[in-house]
């Protein structure tokens, strides 16, 4: 279960991905991944938003996480 | 009738090939809008900025938001095209077109194109100043 | 800081150097319309469109336009350049741009701007179908 | 006092241009210039509107005309 980061996320974990399956807890839905992300990471508390997308589309907290599936946490996004 | 939208991004954006890709025989009007690198923010000069994204999602939203405004704008032709590495002062980053037999909807189109682009693709901007760095919006 | 309005009248009209024209160091948007010869009015084919002018006067009301628009908004370049003569169907005839240090006044300009020129300036335009020909807006 | 004629008043009066000073009774306002144009060639009645500009300015009914003034006649416009 590959967890991808972007912006500064990359930069608060200090790594472009983390293999959520090396976890000694892994998260089962997003909601759990994001608790665990502000546990382990708390300056994601920091960010004016956090979401989280599961094979590339936006997940709600009730969406849950099954190996395989390609996991990113999304920053604040800031295009054009 | 309506043509498959051009959705990209890309290293470099060239802007001056836009026109011909929006050019349609059912269109009276075409409306561009190019998002550039400013040299201030907030009186701060700015050195650069850089991009980067999740591109296969982005694209996939990018897409989303095209094929909206098609659903509710009569279009015919729709370009969204994002930059992604550093770019300097002036250069271009984004480029939205779209093109319409008339002109009410060109405007909506690209207005509300650029508009949610700038909520819901997962690109993100570094701003790099002289001497600090921030992503922007990150913090509230 | 803002410099002379491009203000043009011209028998062939380009239209991809209009954003090198807009460019801009202060401005984050440039919001381009161009308005182009539709295949089909009120589903009667075009066979072409035919453009003149009362050009000394044109020029002036045109110049008004930018001028108002550069006072309402805060921007950095403009330009509104017209065709005239004989155009077929895709050509444009008409190129609006703005550039602003934010989106909603480049958008909000080339709104006005067209809107405008649709108005006021002397500009006439003959509708040449395949059995005849149509002095547009001149009837009610 | 020259008259240029555009678009469909070029049409109407056959001409692009006419010199007022020849006419019998030259008009000699805006107002008298819109009357002796509707006199002489009824087809401005059907126009959608009528303007008049003199010197390229576009010129109130109460706009008095001078020898030298560059007038014309002002069909609805349609450009863009």
């Amino acid at each position: 279960m590959e967890l991808l980061l972007f912006g500064i996320a990359k930069d608060i974990v200090g790594e472009s991905n983390i293999d959520l399956s090396d976890q000694s807890s892994v998260p089962q839905s997003v909601a759990e991944l994001k608790l665990f992300l502000s546990a382990e990471y708390p300056d994601f508390q920091k960010l004016t938003s956090l979401a989280i997308a599961v094979n590339s589309e936006y997940a709600g907290d009730e969406v849950l996480l099954k190996s395989g599936d390609e996991i990113a946490i999304i920053p604040p996004v800031s295009g054009g | 009738m309506m043509q498959e939208p051009i959705i990209e991004i890309v290293d470099v954006l060239e802007v001056d090939g836009v026109y011909r890709e929006l050019s349609d025989p059912l269109s009276g009007g075409i409306c561009v809008f190019v998002g550039t690198v400013r040299e201030f923010t907030n009186n701060e000069e700015v050195v650069s900025l850089e991009f980067e994204t999740y591109k296969t999602m982005a694209l996939k939203e990018m897409r989303k938001i095209a094929d909206q405004a098609i659903a509710k704008w009569q279009l015919n032709k729709v370009v969204i095209r994002h930059a992604v590495g550093v770019k300097g002062v002036e250069e271009p980053v984004v480029v939205i077109g779209a093109s319409s037999g008339h002109r009410d909807a060109c405007f909506a189109a690209c207005r509300y194109m650029i508009d949610t682009l700038k909520e819901t693709v997962p690109i993100w901007k570094k701003e790099i100043f002289k001497n600090k760095t921030v992503w922007v919006s990150a913090h509230p």
